[in-house]
Order: structure tokens, then sequence, then C-alpha cells
């Protein structure tokens, strides 16, 4: 099967390229078809690949399948050559399956949009940018799918470009998204200079042999590139364009906001683990912004009333997750916490848009509720989505993902128990604000009539997701419990296993306080927005709470910041200079001819006398000049 | 003075005779027509003398003359200048006046005197040489004596011509106080021999402004924009040629025997004018709108130019010098020719607004005219073009950066009021239709033709300006 | 025989000349500018003549003769001009002759 | 010979053109057509040629021919091609198509008079780019600076007299300081060597004394640094951008400046290395503020057509700070740039003139919400603008990065300050986006988006750009034996 | 004899700085007449006899006489003495005379730079002039006849009056 790894992102960029040239003329089934389609059929590549890499891995401990030479100049050399190994497949199968599935959804869900080929043109283009990212096998390739995905990204939260608004997200989300991006490209322009490539393979070979452990190098390195790392995946302080990307269709939320290029930066860091492992400090400072993230992002979730930011600050909290485990070392835990978390996060989000869908565009959760019965297939799913994300003890991926962070968090060498309080504050919020998201929508009195119920086309891609939501997670057991570790197994031929402490508690002590916590938080939520909502009724009084919860809406002043910070002097100096001052020089310096012209012209006032006396002072020119 | 020496005189003399001749047919009552086509003939035959001489050049007639190469070759621009003049000034002059006829005497004697200058030797031929032109510009200047600007610009140029050959006669004066003669040669072996030269550089001092004058060089130029746009358009066309040619001609050949870049301060004090020249004319023109005037300013810089071609002293500087007045004087002939075309019997063409959108009307004046424009400005493919590298050529290689940075910049000014007048050519349409003319049309077809060929030897000098240069190098190499 | 230096001679010549200079500069009425233009050939001939005496030869003498017959000519074709502005302008000042000149430029073509 | 043939293909085809149009007021266009096509097809002949020949083969000259001109001043005659020359003429070719293409309705009036223009300039660009004697290279430098003047005079916008005048003003007082660097180093070389030639294989070996050389490549610099437009010298740009007929700005954008740079890689690199080695870092900083400044100026730009051409601005900052890095990697990029700046930029310039043909304004805030009229021109200016801030699989990300990452190892500061323009670039072309085809319809007037014209040459633009993102080997290898030589 | 010179020199300056600021034009041509006479003498001191009574007879006679035919012709009288007196304020004045003056002390500082020397005055006679006029300077001669001519043809043009005055279109 490893020789049509090709296809894999050739398949939807061959859907990009009829949806987007042939698109306005074909019927929706085929587009449908098509847009669908071609992701259906990479993701059964993929299953098939994947099937074969566990038969039979291969010697290398990776597909590698060179396509043509992209361009060589003087020592850089740089090919279109894609491989897969375990993590890649990790990715490709998360983008691949979970992709084919929001594509499936969205048939239905689009179904009634005027621009449904663009819609899937922008889809298909997306996952093949993104696959291109996780297969590159040199720097220079991933950038360009890196950079790919931000173009699909902006292209879909702007998909309907009418609302200005719409646009206004977009846009901030290339902005921010780019200043990262471009970080990320001074990293890799540091990382050529001092390695003399940008082969991921030869960097992560050479890179412990060229540099000591924490030189300032490999450091300013690390940085740069976790620069990149921050603004895709939305961390601290980048994180400020996620919420508004919401604009965007559910589904895109769901694949590209919540799945997949969120956690770019996640892969990022794990493909170029030798790099952060050579540079204590950067390891640290991941560790430091996922944690913060998490808490940040958390608080902020659970004051949001529209239901798509809840969800997104939830994701930029679950990335949180994910970047302390990095920084602490704990490679495979992150990626299990990508891989659950894509499914429950890209089916909180689908389930949501059917939720939106239905209520007739309605995004606040506070007009909705009581949909317990009347959706009931969205319900469970949400249900099973939910509970992931809350990480309801042993029936929930989520739980399974998420426990093995905690305690690296304290336990990994790089571990501390800072890091661990803010990562179990998270899980109390996480279990809070997922259980008051249930409450609110589902339960209650219904406050929004039911329009559209969803189809099967929708409501399968769900139910698949919801299965995956609960049981993505029996992969991989805490080593205390089942033992059973396929995931981390694989993944460890590629990423470095965790190193932990001396002399550290038990674990499952570490895993009873998380179950305890999460189910406080899960109390916590169910008194204040179901059995007891008076005391909810007598916080809204207190104006100090309301400070504190109109912070937490806007996510912590962030975007007023940047906004005085950034935002306001660019403008401030573009608006004044539109006329660019080096015009007004080179006017001034004609105007200051035609002054002189002016009095130049004076001279020539028709007067004889005046003539002559020019004569007479040419003369006394001449004859002075001879004096001296 | 014997018989080759008399041969050598010949075109001079074919001239001088073709003067008397137009005063015979005068007398006979011949129509402008038969005088113009006579006139045409005897510059022809001018021209023919030249041919036959040529071989017995270099021919000195002591102590006045010299006829040689150098001669010879601004002789011959000078000639061709004046056919130019006189085919232009037929359609010019016929709608004006009833009587054009001693225009064509007093433009022979004109022709005459700045012939003259190019062969001279000696102060008095040269004073007489300019008198001769100075007194029949003074007449064609205000030829056209109904007109109050004619008279108002002859009276100028008189006064001031005036003042400007007593300020030559007294600087030759001293000159002669100093070395007892007023031969070229015999001055610079004088002063070659004498201990001190302080009346010598005090006389070139004051005949400078005689030279500055006729040259319009600042600060003497203040007549050039009166003169230029008050006198008949073909006699500025001539004014701006004929009689700077001549001037400069002599200018060289005196420079050129009494070695005067061997003085700091003459090459000081030309530098300076120079540079005054290139500044003030170009920026003197920048916004002016009447197109005669224009010319006047432009030439005042196109002088400062040449004068920076002048100051190194060496061959490439007389070349290049040489090359420029050809080029420079081709270019202004058109333009006076168009502007001669376009004149109506009220009133000469000279405003801008008139040649608004002339390219809708004229295609074929316009392009001779941008053609023109451009080669002024110095564009390549033009004359002008190379004529202004030649230049260059020469002040770069003596390390003139100074003037030769001055010129690079005014020139860059300079553009700007070519360039208007090109897009003023080009714009949009105005309504106004120039009058249809009820001339013989042969003279227009000849005129056409001559513009054309003008315009055509702009492109083959800025092409393959290699054939005019040997050439230049070949006649400035018989002396 | 009399005997003179050359700077006597010299500065009377240009005294002379100068005066003439005066006389164009201040005068305004054409005639008197003429006149001046007159003193000041008058003023180089001498000079000429001096120079020629220097040198004891005739060529001064002869170059007098030619500034003689040139300001004839001049003054012949001035005078006409004379007439004729004197016909047209009825005034002969030079400060009311000014029609030539560059005029102020509001709006360019 | 061939050479010869390819400049007077277009002088000929122009004269026909100009002389034919009183008869038929469609011959212009078709002879013009016809000549850029005959061009392009002679060139890519003569890039197969090229390549059979063993490409990169050094520095060898593929075509070399020689005539005598004006002998008296050792002027000759001398072009010679290889193959940086040759990418060039074949973008000249490619985008002279364009032109001619995208003139096709836009001129109503004097239509032959206007082909004659445009097809010698491109004459003149061609001459550039293959003249051998310094003297010719300053004739052909200016050639095509008329006929621009004329076509933006004319045919320009409003205000087109006053940016004729400044680009002609600009690009004047540039050239004419090359002139008397020319000649100062003719004259030293004649010093030298006894030997007056203009010829730029004689001039190579001309070494002036180290203060005299410097000022000799200022002069030389400061043409090309105004030509490029380096930032205190961009100042005619936009102007001359804004107002000039769409082929007018496509050619302009797309091969003028490109001259620039080719004189500063031909001319000042090889004359004067070691000066140009010690001007290094003061060029970078330029070509680093350019970026930037030209990125802050386009962001707030609200005419279409100057937008695009304050882009230019901080494009060809890129190229700068890529040709003074010094190394073969940054100057194939500068390479790239060249290619890819011409097709995308011109691109971005063909589709203001069509928004300007169908909505008769530049002005982006009377714009908007296009994309629903015009889904085509939509997709297409998508791309080109994302090309425009550099995204990868588009020709200018490639030429970006290898300057980027050739700069890097040259100043790691400047090119920090450098990458900083990817920044700004996505402000300025996403605002350009939105402002135009995104947002709510403003536009109440039925559009037509694109007929087959413009198909094709949208097509075409595309096409490049793509294979050029994707494909640039051809090219890099192309160039190598010229850049390796210069590097060394 | 150098008596003659220096008085005669001193009434050549003398006469020439009365005429040209008399306000009458004939008053100034008389004064001029003075100085030509003047300077016939310093001619004369000069040894140039032939050129002393050229410069009688041509300039102060044929010349002066006909700036005086012109001034009669124009009837130039009290009006324009009145207007020039009018004009010729120290203001108008001043200023170019203390430029002209600071030339001439240029000029004369100048002069007394040059090596000064004694003139030894000797007759040339006119023969000697007539020699030279007719032998080597033949041909400027010949040219000085066509310089007349033209002056003739351009006087003779330029003096013509048209009856009417105004151009023709303008009526």
């Amino acid at each position: 099967m490893h020789q049509y790894l090709y296809l894999i992102p050739a398949l939807p960029l061959l859907g990009f390229l009829i949806l987007s040239l042939a698109g306005k003329h074909l019927h929706k089934r085929v587009i449908a078809w098509i847009g669908a389609g071609t992701i259906g059929a990479a993701a059964l590549i993929t299953i098939l690949l994947g099937i074969e890499f566990l038969q039979s891995p291969p010697a290398s401990g990776a597909y590698t399948q060179l396509l043509w030479n992209w361009f060589s100049a003087g020592q850089l050399s740089v090919a279109v050559s894609i491989t897969a190994d375990a993590l890649t497949l990790v990715f490709i199968f998360v983008i691949t399956f979970v992709g084919a599935l929001i594509h499936i959804y969205s048939t239905a869900f689009m179904r009634r949009d005027r621009d449904y080929a663009r819609f899937f043109a922008s889809m298909n283009l997306f996952v093949c940018s993104m696959l291109v990212l996780v297969m590159a096998d040199n720097l220079v390739l991933l950038y360009l799918g890196w950079e790919g995905v931000g173009l699909c990204s902006y292209l879909l939260i702007g998909f309907w470009y009418e609302t200005p608004a719409n646009c206004h997200a977009a846009n901030k989300a290339f902005y921010i998204t780019r200043i990262g991006d471009t970080a990320m490209a001074i990293g890799l322009f540091l990382l050529f200079k001092e390695l003399g490539s940008l082969h991921i393979a030869t960097i992560i070979e050479q890179a412990p042999k060229h540099f000591e452990a924490g030189d300032t190098h490999i450091t300013l390195i690390a940085l740069l590139l976790l620069a990149g790392g921050i603004g895709k995946s939305a961390q601290l302080p980048l994180q400020t364009w996620l919420p508004d990307a919401m604009a965007g269709p559910s589904p895109v939320s769901a694949l590209i906001h919540a799945a997949t290029m969120v956690t770019a930066g996640v892969y990022l860091i794990a493909r170029m683990h030798t790099l952060f492992q050579l540079s204590p400090v950067s390891m640290t400072v991941v560790a430091v912004i996922g944690a913060l993230t998490l808490f940040i992002a958390g608080c902020s979730a659970m004051v949001q009333t529209d239901i798509k930011r809840i969800l997104a600050y939830s994701t930029i909290s679950q990335i949180g997750y994910m970047f302390l485990a990095l920084g602490v070392g704990a490679w495979s835990a992150a990626i299990f916490h990508f891989f659950t978390h894509a499914f429950f996060k890209a089916l909180l989000f689908l389930a949501a848009g059917a939720v939106i869908e239905a209520l007739h565009h309605e995004h606040n959760i506070f007009k909705m509720g009581g949909l317990k019965n009347s959706m009931r297939v969205v319900f469970l799913t949400f249900l099973a989505g939910a509970a992931s994300l809350a990480a309801l003890p042993l029936v929930t991926a989520g739980f399974f993902s998420k426990d093995p962070i905690l305690w690296y968090a304290w336990g990994a060498a790089n571990g501390n128990p800072f890091l661990w309080i803010l990562a179990i504050a998270g899980a109390f919020i996480t279990a809070f604000y997922s259980t008051r998201l249930m409450l609110v929508v589902f339960w209650g009195e219904r406050k929004t009539p039911v329009g559209d119920h969803p189809g099967k086309w929708m409501t399968v891609p769900l139910v698949i997701l919801g299965i995956g939501s609960v049981a993505a997670g029996f992969i991989e057991w805490p080593h205390n419990l089942v033992h059973f570790t396929l995931f981390s197994e694989q993944v460890q031929k590629v990423l470095p296993a965790v190193v932990l402490k001396q002399n550290l508690p038990s674990e499952l002590i570490f895993q009873g306080i998380a179950a305890l916590v999460t189910f406080a938080g899960l109390y916590t939520g169910y008194v204040l927005y179901y059995s007891n909502k008076g005391i909810l009724e007598g916080w809204r009084q207190s104006a100090a709470l309301l400070a504190i919860r109109n912070f937490l809406l806007g996510g912590w002043g962030f975007d007023d910041l940047y906004h005085a910070l950034f935002v306001q002097p660019f403008l401030f100096i573009t608006r004044i200079n539109k006329k660019d001052v080096f015009d007004r020089l080179y006017n001034g310096i004609a105007q200051a001819n035609i002054n002189i012209n002016r009095l130049l012209s004076l001279t020539q006032n028709g007067s004889l006398r005046w003539y002559i006396a020019g004569v007479l002072l040419g003369i006394l020119f001449i004859i002075t000049m001879q004096l001296l | 003075m014997n018989e080759l020496q008399f041969e050598a005189l010949l075109p001079f003399i074919v001239l001088a005779a073709a003067s008397m001749a137009v005063i015979l047919l005068i007398a006979f009552r011949m129509s402008h027509t038969v005088i113009q086509v006579a006139a045409f003939l005897m510059a022809c035959l001018v021209i023919f003398a030249m041919w036959y001489v040529k071989d017995t050049l270099p021919q000195s007639v002591p102590p006045l003359f010299v006829v040689d190469g150098f001669g010879a070759l601004f002789t011959g621009m000078i000639i061709f200048s004046m056919m130019a003049v006189g085919l232009f000034s037929y359609i010019y002059f016929e709608e004006r006046e009833e009587n054009p006829k001693e225009y064509y005497i007093l433009l022979f004697l004109a022709t005459l005197g700045a012939a003259t200058l190019t062969i001279s030797t000696h102060f008095i031929s040269l004073f007489i040489g300019l008198e001769v032109l100075s007194v029949s510009l003074y007449a064609l200047i205000a030829y056209l004596r109904n007109r109050n600007n004619a008279v108002e610009s002859g009276m100028k140029y008189l006064v001031l011509a005036a003042v400007s050959s007593a300020f030559l006669l007294f600087g030759m004066a001293l000159i002669y106080m100093e070395t007892g003669s007023m031969e070229f040669e015999r001055i610079a072996q004088s002063i070659k021999e004498s201990s001190s030269s302080v009346l010598f550089s005090m006389g070139f001092g004051i005949m400078v402004v005689a030279i500055g004058f006729k040259l319009a060089l600042v600060p003497f130029h203040l007549w050039a924009a009166d003169v230029y746009q008050g006198a008949p358009s073909p006699v500025t066309a001539f004014i701006a040629t004929v009689s700077k040619i001549g001037v400069f001609a002599v200018l060289l050949r005196f420079a050129q025997s009494v070695n005067l870049p061997q003085y700091p301060l003459v090459i000081s004090i030309f530098s300076v004018i120079a540079m005054a020249s290139m500044i003030v004319g170009n920026l003197l023109a920048l916004r002016q709108q009447n197109i005669k005037r224009l010319m006047g300013y432009s030439s005042i810089a196109h002088f400062g130019y040449l004068l920076v071609a002048f100051l190194p002293g060496n061959a490439a500087g007389v070349e290049a010098a040489a090359f420029y007045l050809l080029a420079y004087s081709i270019t202004l002939l058109a333009v006076f020719g168009v502007i001669s075309v376009l004149s109506t019997r009220m009133k000469d063409a000279e405003d801008l607004v008139i040649y608004k959108g002339l390219f809708h009307k004229q295609p074929i004046l316009t392009a001779v005219l941008s053609i023109c424009f451009l080669s002024l400005a110095g564009i390549p493919l033009t004359a002008g073009f190379i004529a202004k590298f030649f230049i260059l050529a020469s002040g770069v290689q003596q390390n003139l950066w100074l003037p030769v940075l001055v010129l690079v910049i005014t020139s860059v000014i300079g553009l700007y009021y070519y360039l208007r007048v090109i897009s003023t050519l080009f714009a949009a349409s105005s309504s106004t239709g120039t009058t249809a003319k009820t001339l013989h049309p042969f003279f227009y077809i000849s005129t056409y033709i001559a513009l054309i060929v003008m315009m055509l030897l702009l492109f083959w000098l800025g092409i393959f300006p290699g054939r005019a240069v040997e050439g230049i190098r070949e006649f400035l190499l018989i002396r | 025989m009399p005997s003179f230096t050359v700077h006597t001679v010299l500065i009377v010549s240009a005294v002379l000349f100068v005066l003439g200079l005066i006389g164009v500069l201040t005068r305004k009425n054409v005639i008197f500018m003429l006149i001046s233009v007159e003193i000041m050939l008058n003023a180089a001939g001498l000079a000429f003549v001096a120079a020629g005496a220097k040198w004891q030869q005739p060529d001064g003498q002869v170059m007098f003769l030619f500034i003689l017959a040139m300001a004839a000519a001049e003054v012949s074709i001035g005078l006409a001009l004379v007439l004729q502005i004197y016909h047209q302008h009825k005034t002969l000042d030079v400060e009311n002759i000014t029609a030539l000149k560059d005029e102020a430029v509001d709006e360019m073509v | 010979m061939i050479l010869v043939w390819l400049i007077a293909i277009l002088l000929i085809g122009g004269t026909l053109c100009w002389l034919l149009a009183q008869w038929n007021k469609v011959f212009p266009k078709w002879i013009a057509l016809c000549a850029t096509v005959a061009g392009l097809v002679l060139m890519v002949w003569l890039c197969l040629q090229y390549k059979n020949s063993g490409d990169g083969a050094g520095s060898e000259w593929f075509i070399n021919y020689r005539l005598s001109w004006i002998p008296a001043f050792g002027i000759s005659f001398h072009l010679a091609l290889d193959g940086l020359s040759l990418v060039l003429l074949l973008l000249t070719f490619f985008l002279g198509i364009l032109s001619v293409l995208c003139s096709w309705n836009e001129i109503k009036e004097k239509h032959g008079f206007y082909f004659f223009n445009l097809l010698w300039t491109l004459a003149g660009i061609c001459g550039v780019f293959v003249a051998m004697d310094l003297f010719l290279f300053y004739f052909f430098w200016e050639v095509m600076l008329v006929p621009m003047y004329f076509l933006i005079s004319i045919w320009g916008d409003t205000n087109r007299r006053y940016a004729s005048y400044k680009f002609f003003l600009f690009t004047q007082a540039g050239g004419l300081l090359m002139l008397l660097s020319i000649l100062a180093l003719y004259f030293i070389h004649a010093q030298q060597t006894g030997i007056y030639s203009f010829d730029y294989f004689d001039l190579l070996h001309t070494s002036p004394g180290a203060s005299t050389a410097k000022w000799i490549m200022m002069g030389f610099l400061f043409a090309f640094m105004v030509k490029l437009p380096v930032v205190p010298f961009h100042s005619w740009l936009p102007d001359a951008h804004s107002e000039a007929p769409t082929a007018g700005s496509l050619i302009l954008a797309g091969l003028l400046l490109k001259t620039g740079a080719y004189g500063i890689i031909r001319f000042v690199l090889t004359l004067f290395p070691q000066q140009a080695q010690a001007f290094g870092w003061w060029a970078m900083l330029l070509g680093a503020i350019g970026i930037l400044y030209g990125a802050f100026l386009a962001f707030a730009q609200t005419d279409l057509k100057r937008l695009i051409a304050y882009t230019s601005v901080s494009h060809m900052g890129f190229v700068l700070l890529g040709i003074f890095a010094f190394n073969e990697i940054a100057m194939q990029g500068v390479i790239m740039q060249i290619l890819t700046h011409g097709i995308s930029t011109g691109a971005l310039f063909v589709m203001a003139g069509m928004l300007k043909e169908r909505l008769h304004t530049r002005d982006i805030n009377q714009m908007g919400g296009l994309w629903t009229a015009m889904p085509f021109m939509g997709g297409a200016a998508m791309l080109f603008t994302m090309a425009s801030l550099g995204l990868p699989m588009l020709g200018n990300f490639i030429a970006e990065f290898l300057i980027l990452i050739g700069a890097f190892s040259a100043s790691a500061a400047l090119t920090v300050l450098a990458t900083l323009g990817l920044i700004f670039s996505a402000c300025y072309a996403l605002r350009m986006m939105q402002k135009v085809f995104l947002g709510p319809a403003t536009v109440t007037a039925p559009l037509k988006d694109m007929n087959v014209r413009e198909w094709v040459m949208m097509s075409a633009l595309t096409i490049g750009i793509i294979v050029l993102g994707l494909f640039p080997q051809p090219v890099i290898d192309m160039v190598k034996g010229v850049v390796g030589a210069l590097v060394d | 004899m150098n008596l003659l010179f220096y008085i005669s020199s001193f009434v050549a300056v003398a006469a020439t700085i009365l005429a040209i600021t008399r306000f009458h034009p004939v008053h100034a041509l008389l004064y001029l007449v003075v100085s030509f006479l003047a300077a016939a003498m310093i001619f004369l001191s000069l040894g140039t006899p032939f050129i002393a009574v050229l410069e009688v007879i041509v300039y102060a006679g044929a010349i002066i006489v006909l700036f005086i035919f012109v001034v009669m012709m124009l009837n130039l009288g009290k009006d324009t003495a009145l207007q020039e007196k009018n004009w010729l304020r120290p203001k108008v004045w001043a200023g170019p005379c203390l430029l002209v003056l600071i030339l001439l002390v240029e000029m004369i500082v100048l002069l007394l730079n040059a090596p000064d020397v004694t003139m030894h005055i000797t007759v040339v006679d006119p023969r000697k002039v007539s020699l030279s006029l007719f032998g080597e300077y033949i041909i400027a001669l010949e040219l000085v006849g066509f310089l007349l001519m033209a002056g003739i043809v351009g006087a003779a043009h330029i003096g013509k009056q048209k009856k009417k005055i105004l151009h023709r279109f303008l009526n």
C-alpha cells in the first residue's frame, strides 16, 4: 500500500482542482461526492496503510516517497518528498478519517449554500495542505503545508464573506498566525545557517552532534519554532484569533479549528522534539505556556454564552494540555490527547452545528434549552463528546488521554507541582463548563422552537464520532490499570519515552485526585445551572463578579491590549504617512525649483535698462575675478 | 591675393555676390517666389563653391583669414542653417508683408558676417564679421516693423549689441595695446614672450561680455527671450543657429590659437558662466508658456552645456562642440520650421496653447516637434543624446566634475519643460482649428520635406553618429 | 614729440568708456542711450588709436575707421528704429516699451 | 544575429503598427500580438537550445554578437546572452504578449501609436537585457523610457501628466549619473590600457582606485536604485504605476523595475566587486527598510493600483536585500523574485485594469463584495494576493524564502527585519482582498466575470506562478552558471 | 603737446559728463560735439592727424547731425527734457553710478597693475594708413562696404512709414 502514499494528499488536491475549476458547472450531488469522496478515499488508503504499518513496519520506521526535487540552490536542496512514520500516521488518520466524517456531515450541512463548490474546494485544499504539513520530510515543505492550512483557514473563516465581521475574523486569524509563521520562518533560517539542511531527518540526526544542550542558538531556534506553533495552535499570547474564527461554518470549526489545524503546533514540536530536548529552557517555556493557556482559556470558556465560542476556548485550553504534555516531555501523551481531542471536539462542533442549524442560527446557549428530547441523536452524541471533554473517568477517551498529562505534569522529569496545579484547576474548569453547556442547552425549558432536524448524512458522522469519543481512549490505558499501550508503543518509535522523576507517589493517587476534581466540576456545574440557579442570580448582583465575568468573557482583555499596543500604532503610522513623506520631499524640491523660476522670471521684466544692468553685473564679476 | 586664396574665399564671395544679386532682382521687380528660388539657388551655389574649394584647403589669407577645415565645417553648418531659414521664410513672410524681398538681402549679409567669423584670424575680421552679422540682425529682427514687438525687440537687441560691441572693442584695444598685434597667432606668440599678461587677460575678460552677449550666456542673457519672442520665427531660428555658430566658432579658434585653457582664471570665469547659464536657463524655462521664449531660455542652457565642451580646450572638446552645434542647429531649425508653418498671419504660433493636441491635427509636424524636443532633452535615438554624450565625455575626460554634475542635474530639470511641451502636443485636442493656408503647395511640400529630412537627420545622427563624427574629425584635421 | 604712458591714455579712455556706460544705464530715452553708446564706441576707438600709436602701426587707425563705419551703420538703423518706435508708441521711454517680458503664469498648459 | 532579430521584430512591428493604423484600426493589435508571440517562440526555441548546449556550463556566453558601431569612441553594437538574460527575455516576451492582450479593448484611440510605443518599450527592455556594451546599454536604457513616457502621458489616467513627468525625471536623473559613471570608467580604462572601449568585457578588468571606484559605483547604483526602486527614490513609482494604462503598469512592474535589478547584478557586482561588498550592509538595510516601508504605505492606500504599486516597492526591497547578501542562494532567490514578482504583480495590475474597465474607479472604498458577481476573478485575485504575500506553492514564496535564507547568513539582524515584512505583506494583501472582493456587495450594476481573453491571460499568469512555485528548478539551473560566477 | 593731451582729455571728460547729464537732447548732443572735438585733439596729440580729422567730420559732423536731425524731426524738446528731469533723480542714477564707479576703480587698478610703458609718439600719416587699408585690410574694407549696405537696407526698410500705423488686422 505504501507505494500509494502520495495519493493521500493527492486525492484531496485533485478534488480541490476539479471543484475550483469546474465547480460552477457541477451538480451539488456531484460536488458532494467529489468533495467527500476524495477525502474518504484518502481515509481508506490511510487505514489500509496503517494496517500495513502495524503488521509489517518498515525497516526505517517510515515510508518515504520522493515526488520530485523542488529546488536546490547552493547547499540548500529541498525536495517535495513525503514520509509517513508512526507520528505522521496518527495525524494522517485523524485528518483523513475525521476529515471524511466532517465532509460527509458538511454535504448535508451546507446543502442550501450557494457556494457549495467553493466550500468543498476549500475544505479539500485544506485537507491536502494539512496532509502535506504532516507528511513533509523537510521543513520547507512543512512550511508550505503550514501556510496552506493558514490560507484555507482564512478562506473558510471568511466563507460567508459578505458579512464584514467574518472577513475581519478571517483576517485576524491570518495576521496572528502569520506572526507565528514569520517567527518560525526565522527559526528555519537560523536552523539552516547552523545545520546547513532543512531535511527533518537530517536535523534530528545532526542537531545533537552540532549543538550542546542549552546552547543559545538551539534555544533560539526552539523558541522561534515554538512561536510558530503558538500562532497556529492559538496558545498564549497568540490565542486571540481562535474564538473569532468561529465565524466560519461549523464543519470548518470542527475540522480546522478543533481537530486538525490548530494542533499543527503540537505536531511541529513533537516532530522537532530533538531540538526542544536540547534546550531545557524552551521545554519549560512550552510547558508554562501550555499550563497558562489551558487555565486562562478555560476560565474564559466558563462564562461564554456563544456555544461555538465556548467550544473554541475549550479547544485552546485542551491544546494547552497538549503543550503542557510536550513541555514536560510526555510526547506520546500529548499526541494521544490530540488523537482523542480530535474526536470529541470535532463531534462537539458538529453537534453544535446541528443544534445551531436546528435553532435557526441561534448561537446563544441561553436561548437554547430543552433539546434533550427533541434532538435525541444530537443530544446523545453531544453528551458523549462533553463527557469526553470533561474527562469522565474510565468511560471516555478524554479521561484516558488527559489523565496521563496530569500525571506527567507532576511526575515527569520536567514536571512541576505548579504546572500540575494549573492543570488540575483546568480539569475542574473543563468539567464545569462541559456540564454548564450540557445543562443549559439540553435541559431546562425550550426557548427556541426546533426547525430542521438533522438528516442521516449529519447524524451518521455524529454517531461515529460519538463512538470514537468514547472508544478511542481504549487503545491506550494507563500503566497502572490495564497496561494496554498500543498507541504509545507505536508513537514511541518516533518520539522518546517520558522520563519520570525518582521517588514519586503512586500514580493512582493522582488519578484519584483527577477523578475527584472532575466530579467536583460536574457537581458545581450541576448546582449552579440546574439544582440551585439562585446562587448564580446572587452573583450577578455583585459588580466585582460581573467585572470579572466580563473580563473573562473578553478573553482576559488580550484583544484590547493588542489593539492598543500594536494595531492602533500601526494604523496611526500608516494613516499619517498615507501620502508618503518622501513624496513631500520631492514635491518640495519641485516647488523650490518653481520658486526659483518665479524669482528669475522677475529678472525678465522687459526693461532694457535692467538688461544693461545685467551686462554691467557680468563685467563687474569678470573684472573682480581678475582682481582677486 | 593669389588665385588659390581667391578660390578659397570663393564661397564667401559668392555669398556676398548673392546679396547683390538679390538687390538686382528687386530692382527688376521680381516676385517673392523668384527671389526665394534664386536665393535658394545661390545658396546651392555657395555650397557648390565650398565643394569646389574643398581640395585647396587649408588656405591662409593673411592677415585676416584662414580658410581651413575648421572654418569650412562651421561655414557649412551656417550655410545649411541659412538655407533652412530661407525655406521657412517663404511661407512665413509671404502672407505678412507686401515687401518681403529686402529680407533676403539681409539674410545673405548676416550669413556672410557669420561665415566670416568662422574663418577670422584677426581682430579686424572678427569685428567686421560680427558687425555685419549684428547690423543685419538689427534689421532682420525688426523686419516686421508694424508689429510692436518687432521694433521693441529690435531696439533691445540693437542697444545691447552696441554696448557689447563697445566692450568687445575696448577689450581688443587692450590686447592690442599689450601685444602689438591683432592677429591671433602673433598675439599668442607675443604673450608667450612677454612676462606680464594683465592687459591681455583683462582685455579678454572684457571681450567675454560681447561673446557672452552673442551666445546669450548668463548674465548677458537677458535679451534672449525677448528677442526670440519678438523676432519673426525664421529670424529667431537664424539668431539661434547661424549667429551663435559663427560666434562660437571664432571663440573656439581664438581660444585654440592663444591656448586660453592655460589660464586658470579664464577657465574659472567660463565655468562659472557655464554653470550659471545651465542653471538659470533651465530654471527660467520651467514654466514658460510661450514656446519662442522657451526656446530662448533653452538656448541659454544649451550654450551653457556647450561651454562645458569648450572648457577642456582639447581636440575632443572641439569635436564635441562641433557635433553639438550641428545637432542643436538641426533641432532648432526644425522647431522653428514647425513654428513658422503653424504661424498665421495674425500671430506667430508661440503660445503653447496652440500646440495643445496638435497630434490630432498635424501628426507629421507633431512627430517632428516631439523628436526635436526629445533631442533637445538629450534622449537616445536622437542626435541630442549623442551630442550631450560627447560633451559629458569631454568634460569627464578632463575631470571637470563640478560643471559636469551641474550639467546633469540641470538637464534633468530641463527635461521637465521639454516634456511639458511634448505632453501638450499629445494632450487631448483643443477645439481651435488652424486656419487653412492658401499658398503655393510646392513650398508647403518642400517645407514638410525639409522638416522630415531634418527629423531623419536627427535620427541618423542619433543612431549612426560614427560617420558624422569621423567627418567632423577629418575636417578639424585640415588646418 | 610728446610721450605719454600707456596708463594715462588707457585711463582716459576707460573713464570715457565708463561715462558712456553710465549714460546707457541711467537714461531711459532711447536717443540718450544711443548717444551714450556712441561715447563708449568713441572711447574704445581712442584706446585703439592709442595702441596703434604705441606700436607706431597704422592698424589702430584702420580699426578706428572701421569703428566709425560701424557706428554710422548702427546709428542709422538705430535712428530708423527710433522713428518707428516713436510712431508706434508715441514715446521713446524704454521703461514704457516693455511688452516683451516674462508674464506671470497661473495655469500651466 | 538572432538577438538582433529579436529586437528588430519588436521595432519593426511597432513601426508597422503605427503606419498601418491609418489603414485599419484592428491591424495594430494583431501585429503587436504576432510580434510578441513570434518573440516568445524564438525565446522558447533559444531556451531549448540553451538546455541542449549543456546549461550551467560556467559563465560561458551562449550567444555573443558584436558589430562595430561608433568606432571613433570604441562603441560597438555588442549583444550577448547568458542564462540570466535568457530568463529575463522569456519574462519580457511573456509579459509582452499579456500586455498586448490586456490593451485589446482598453485602448480607445490612437491604436497605432499606442502599440508602437508598447512594442518599442519592449524592444528597449530586450536591449537592456542583452546589451554588453555600456554605451549601448545606456542607449537602450533610455530607449525604453520614452515610449513608456508616452504610454503614461497619453493613455494614462487623470493625473497622468504629473505621473509621467515624475517617472521620466527620476529615471533620467539616475540614468545621467550612470552615464557619468560609465564615462569615468571608460576614461580610466583608457588611461590604464590605452584602449578606448565601452565594452563590458573590456571594462571588466578595469581597476580604478578604491575611492574613485566607490564614486563610480554609486553612479551606477543610483540609477539602478531609482529604477528598482529603493526607498528614498521610490517616489515616482506609485504615481507612474497608478496612472499608467493597464499594459503600462504591467510592463512597469513586470519588466521595467527588473532592469534595475538586472543592472545591479550585471554591472555593479561584476565591475566593482569590492566596493559593492563594502556597501553591502547599507544596501541590505535599504532593502529591509524598503520592504517595511512599502508594506506600510501599501496598507494605507485606497487607490487599488497605488496599493499594488507600493507592494512592488516592498517586493523590490527583497531583491536589493538578496543581491547584496552575496551568496548563491540569495542570488537565485533574487532571480526568482524578478520572475515571480513580474508575474504576480503584473497579474494584480491586469486585475486592477479589468476592475477599472468594469467599475470605472480605482478607489477600493467604492468596491466590495465583487466575488459574488465575479467568482473567477475573485479566485484569481485571491491567488495572486496570496502570491504577493508569499504563500508557498506559488513562485513568490520560493523567491522570498531563498532570498531570506540566503541573506540570513549575511546579516541576521537585517534579515529578521526584512522577514517582518511578511507580516505586513499579509496586512496589505488581505486588506486589499477584503476591500475589493469580500465584504458586502456595494456595486449594484451587473458585472461580467472574465471573458475568454481575460481568462486566457489570467490562466497563463496563474499557470506561470504555480509552475514557478512548484517546479522552479529549471530556472535555477538556467542561471546557475551566472550566479555561481557572481558570488565567487 | 603733452599739455594738449591733458587739457583735451580733461575737456573730453568734462564735456562727456555734461553730455550724459543734460536733460534736453539738443544740449546733450552739443556737449557731445564738444567731447568729440576734444577727442579729436587727443588724436592729434597721439600723432594721428587723419583720425583727428575723421573724428571731426564723421563723428562730430555726420553722426551727430543725424541725431540732431532725428531729434528735430520728432520734435523732442521741452517735453522730453521735463520727462528726463523728472526721471533722473539720485535714486535712479546713484545705484548704477556706484556700480560703474566700482567697475572703473577696478579697471584702473588692473590697468595700473600692467607694466607701464612710455609711448613715443611719432606721426603715422594717412599715407601709411591708406596703404595698410588698401593693402592687407582690403577684404575687411570690402566687408565694411557690405556692413554699410546692411545698414542702409535695414534703415531704409525699417524707417519706411506706412500710412496705416495700426497693424492691419486690428482695423
